[in-house]
């Protein structure tokens, strides 16, 4: 065991420091919830894009820097320090883009990955239905051979970044007869695709987070599975997993949303002091977070030597969406009568972004399997309790 | 000792409640979010019809001449529909405040409220910003040692934007020399009438929605399939409910008893406190676990329980935050020689 | 609405008041699980029996005054105040008492109820068996019918008070065929009787508090049935409604505990400030015994008019138990190092009786029906959601 | 950065547990309970024999020369068997504190010490007693500003009862007459040692006992069936252990984290007092639900649970409280200029 970082890892922070210091924008950019912003974080990614920042985990020939697991987590804690712009294209990134290195064929890879890390195609998530939600064996959309195409009919939503995506991942049922989670199919589709029509949902915000897509008759080359057809499932789960796992929620994200809420505690801490529970929940607030940090680190350090993954990865998404909504809580508290105002209004102080993190964190526990089904198999799978 | 209401009470309450579950949909407060003003003339006019809107107008200025017990349940009911109409600040705060003010005040605006003529609003330096502010005929501003009613001419109001689009809040500047209704000391106990009583209307509501909130999760998961199951067979589901319903049922007798304090001009600081906390506790809970019974869908415009939500976490900041009812219990439970334990309550 | 008491009620009051003074012992008797404190706690009864304040619901003919639930928790409220000692024959009092007087036969009530008010007969729960828990349904233990008598065989285990008591009640399963909570029937088992064995089991702190029994052919005159036979389900639910209901946790008792608490955190501030959660859980045990008052009044007000008990009723269980294990573990926090320490321990300082309690308080939300299943009843009985 | 043990470590650690488990039974615990001086002298024997109790001895005085991040997974495993002898005390403690005092000390107990020939005890005046302080041939007894290494004719005893009997606590009386072995800022310095020390080794101990609480009631759950099925297939069973598991999960990281500080000499104290709150926090948790899933059983001394329930309770308030620790870590993060955040963690 060694705690310190080698040199060249002191070395890559330093290089991503000093390139996120000359190119993160001054002005934070709009949300990528409305089309203006949404271009903004589009022309972010083409700019991490050149500067091969975009997608430091993938190969170098596809743009990347191979980083290991522990560059990411300080090119992570680099990127949050530095206040840089959310990922427009995580989706993508995250999701996608492991799966196809996983799953796709040579022709896929060089297709599409280029376009997905420089922001030209943005990718959007076909996961839920209406009436499956979490339950994705539900899935009742279909896609009907018929020669070099599949013919898809059929309804997505909750589908995020869809409204000004470029493209859609997601499972079809390509066997009528099939139930559950057999008979499944993992299709990529271009959003521009006549028969599809894509209506915003608009979230806790108001702004459109999500949509529903809908499918008549949508015709998409064959070249565009991922994976054999009616192994949809396993393709899924293998996405399925990334999202719930290590990659989609570093733990600088946390440690800033702490350090930012210790900061608000000590410039009101007067007025917090009333509630004796404030002054506790920064605490807690923090500890947590470095607890999320030490344990993130010490599940990498076992990955790149080559360790698994287990079960008790599902205690991820719990503990950090709970903290999550436990610091944005403690916020609100603080702000007291504040809290309820938009970061906009002309007297909102410091309420800075704290309602829209609250508002945000209000997913956590929901989204990408809730919670209530990851205890469920935090108990049977990593407990072994029965079912 | 009688801690029931009255078959009166009970029976009036009924009838608002079906009053403002009929007229006050989600669909009519959405076209309400999606309106100019955010208010409703013709909504408030009902309300003045019914007589609510002077329900504790004193009988010779042409109200029904009630007292905040007989209004607290029909608080609660006004939270049970999120009302975005000021009705709950009108009748527990401006009018009781106005009253005791008395003489030409009380003479030329307490009539006007109780017949729907005038919308009154009620802002409170604690809450920095006064909501209805700009649709008010009449702005009653509490300061600590200061309090003003102001007719539009008297000040300028700034519109700043509230998570609950219900919520029109407002910074107010007084314009140069207008006086206040009363100073000093009378104004400091105003003060803190003005803070007592919204932060009862605060819980009264907040008890309202949070049952509302229950009502929205359980009949929403009796319908919704997942797994090929109802969702609110699950015992993890049920067990979300199950806890809010536990702490909104034991913060029920304490909002009444505070009601009953400040009607009966009793002591009432720390039963007001007492009962904000645990019913916008009760409200948050309820708010966090509708959430997440709902799943997804739960995140968006498209079901009604954000209306809820977003009402229950403004509730829980305005007429006193956390902190401020938390020191006021502070204060008495830690004084020397106060009596607490067996026998204390009443 | 009036939340003043009647002259009468004041009266009442100081008369309970009064007696009290006078009448509790200086020095704590011994606890119960012990055969001495068992003979000490027979006797107070005995005490309290002499001059009336036994039973104070029950008929003034049977040795009560009476008492409406506003005088009881009048009543109660003075009693522990007083810091009287624990009743011993709280199975009989609150639970088989009220069931005898609903279902029992005149000859049974005259038998039984005037040695359960002095402390003569002393009775046990005989509820649960092994492999049933809370599922009385799941009721093994037979009584055969012969002649005049049942014959009874089988085990009952947690049952209560059963080491030192002199009778028990409990269910039995006559008909032999029946399955889940039909062909129960209720019967009284005085414990003296041949063929009966029991087995102390000790309790967290090491007593006997439960105790198993055995039935190995067992006598016991049909005349000791309550109710029909076959209808034992619809008398126990009955006894177990009372179990869960208003008349076992009076307000009272957590009131006095939140006071101690209060001054515990008084008496130790500088320190237990230095947890911030700590005061915080205090004024929270403060508020919510005082919720707990505060409603118990309103149901009891209600009640007395004619109302009924609803399943909010269920709300009780788990509000109480729940309070009372939490200001507990604020008390073990406030005692840090000290809290392990037993009472009698020569270096225990302060800490009173803090552990007991705590001890006691890891029973609430498990007995008289788990506050899982309670939380089962509350959504859909109290709420309607589905089973 | 390596934050892995190495596989020496994992394979001396799976060792020791299998050991561990197949000697140190519930049924030999109640053994131990039930004898006269509380210990068994030939489990002691058997420690030593394996290496252990001289495992952070140096190799020069007949020791494994082990550091304290050798030894944290072997702290996790006598917590998972509620290990009654002092052996945690003795390695993370008392064998450190005697090296670093060196000298004549030095050389005359620690070859006792590794060869189990002397039993040594540690006390901390913030503990306010002295486990095993009548069972030792040495009492290591610090105060903020003295040192004492005690032999059983230097101090008398006076036996205090724990809720946990394997706890065997005294309060003692230093004879007159008798001198430090450190004082002044030497003294300081090793007080502080021994209580970071002791902290972290109850840490250690909580998320053994945690995940023994854990397999203990899921075991339990597994087997006993109510209502017709087996009660560990219900939901709320399932996510009380699930809610066990996520906490314990997240607290062992910063216990190896707080070992390694110490075990390199870096600044501890922030590391510790995290690591002893979260550790105790989890098994704290894991005795609540873990009692609850066992129903009625687990309110008995029939079933094993409070055997390792009762020391998670005694491990909260020993060596630093919840309060001081969190008084540590809020003075660290409260503090002007200090470095939070992303990337302040290594």
């Amino acid at each position: 065991m060694n705690l310190n970082y080698t040199d060249q890892q002191n070395a890559f922070r330093e290089e991503v420091r000093s390139w996120l210091a000359e190119h993160v924008p001054a002005e934070p950019l709009k949300t990528f919830d409305t089309e203006e912003g949404f271009q903004q974080h589009r022309e972010w990614e083409a700019t991490l894009n050149k500067g091969r920042w975009g997608m430091v985990t993938w190969p170098e020939e596809l743009g990347g820097r191979a980083c290991d697991l522990i560059e990411w987590l300080i090119f992570e804690e680099e990127y949050y320090r530095a206040r840089a712009p959310l990922r427009v294209n995580q989706n993508g990134i995250f999701l996608l883009g492991p799966t196809l290195m996983e799953y796709g064929t040579e022709e896929q890879k060089a297709r599409i990955l280029p376009k997905m890390a420089n922001g030209e195609e943005v990718w959007a998530q076909g996961w839920s239905e209406p009436n499956a939600g979490s339950d994705m064996a539900a899935i009742r959309s279909t896609a009907r051979k018929d020669g070099d195409k599949y013919i898809i009919n059929g309804q997505k939503t909750w589908s995020t970044r869809a409204v000004w995506a470029d493209w859609l991942f997601g499972m079809f049922r390509t066997d009528p007869d099939s139930e559950r989670h057999r008979g499944l199919t993992f299709i990529l589709v271009p959003l521009n695709t006549p028969g599809i029509t894509v209506r915003p949902i608009p979230q806790l915000d108001g702004l459109p987070g999500f949509a529903e897509i809908f499918f008549d008759n949508v015709e998409v080359d064959v070249a565009n599975r991922l994976g054999d057809e009616g192994a949809g499932w396993s393709v899924a789960m293998a996405t399925a997993g990334f999202e719930r796992g290590l990659m989609l929620r570093s733990p600088a994200r946390f440690q800033e949303t702490a350090r930012r809420l210790v900061e608000l505690y000590k410039a009101n801490q007067a007025s917090a002091d009333r509630d004796p529970a404030v002054r506790d929940a920064v605490m807690r607030a923090w500890m947590d977070a470095e607890s999320y940090c030490l344990t993130t680190y010490e599940t990498a350090c076992r990955l790149t030597q080559g360790g698994k993954i287990g079960a008790e990865s599902s205690t991820n998404k719990i503990f950090w969406s709970e903290l999550d909504q436990a610091m944005h809580a403690t916020a609100m508290s603080i702000l007291g009568a504040r809290a309820e105002l938009l970061p906009h209004a002309p007297d909102a102080g410091d309420v800075g972004t704290w309602l829209d993190g609250w508002l945000f964190a209000q997913s956590g526990p929901i989204y990408a399997g809730t919670n209530e089904i990851q205890r469920n198999i935090i108990a049977e799978r990593m407990l072994g309790m029965p079912r | 000792m009688d801690f029931t209401f009255s078959e009166d009470q009970l029976l009036f309450r009924d009838s608002v409640r079906d009053f403002l579950v009929n007229e006050v949909t989600p669909e009519r407060i959405r076209g309400i979010w999606e309106s100019d003003s955010g208010r409703d003339d013709g909504l408030w006019q009902q309300l003045a019809e019914m007589g609510l809107t002077g329900i504790t107008v004193p009988e010779a200025h042409g109200g029904l001449g009630m007292d905040e017990l007989d209004f607290v349940l029909l608080a609660q009911e006004c939270g049970y529909v999120a009302l975005p109409e000021p009705l709950v600040n009108t009748a527990l705060v401006a009018v009781p405040v106005i009253s005791q003010l008395g003489g030409q005040a009380a003479a030329e605006w307490l009539p006007k409220i109780a017949a729907g003529e005038t919308r009154v609003a009620v802002g409170c330096s604690d809450n920095g910003l006064a909501e209805d502010a700009a649709q008010a005929g009449l702005l009653l501003w509490a300061e600590p040692q200061a309090l003003y009613l102001l007719t539009p001419d008297q000040f300028s109001a700034r519109f700043n934007e509230s998570v609950d689009p219900s919520r029109r809040l407002y910074a107010i500047d007084i314009a140069a020399g207008v006086l206040p209704a009363a100073s000093g000391e009378q104004a400091a106990a105003l003060y803190q009438a003005v803070l007592d009583r919204g932060a009862l209307g605060a819980a009264a509501q907040a008890l309202g929605l949070a049952q509302r909130m229950i009502d929205i999760s359980v009949q929403y998961t009796s319908e919704r399939q997942q797994f090929g199951k109802v969702i609110g067979s699950f015992q993890a589901v049920k067990h979300h409910m199950a806890n809010v319903a536990v702490r909104l049922e034991y913060a029920k007798a304490p909002v009444t008893r505070a009601a009953y304090a400040l009607a009966r001009g009793e002591a009432a600081q720390v039963a007001v406190s007492h009962a904000k906390l645990v019913a916008c506790e009760a409200a948050n809970l309820a708010a966090k676990n509708s959430i997440q019974v709902h799943g997804a869908m739960g995140y968006t415009w498209e079901v009604d329980l954000h209306i809820f939500m977003k009402k229950a976490w403004a509730m829980a900041g305005t007429f006193g935050d956390t902190g401020f009812h938390k020191q006021r219990v502070a204060e008495h439970i830690f004084a020397d020689g106060v009596a607490l334990g067996a026998g204390t309550t009443f």
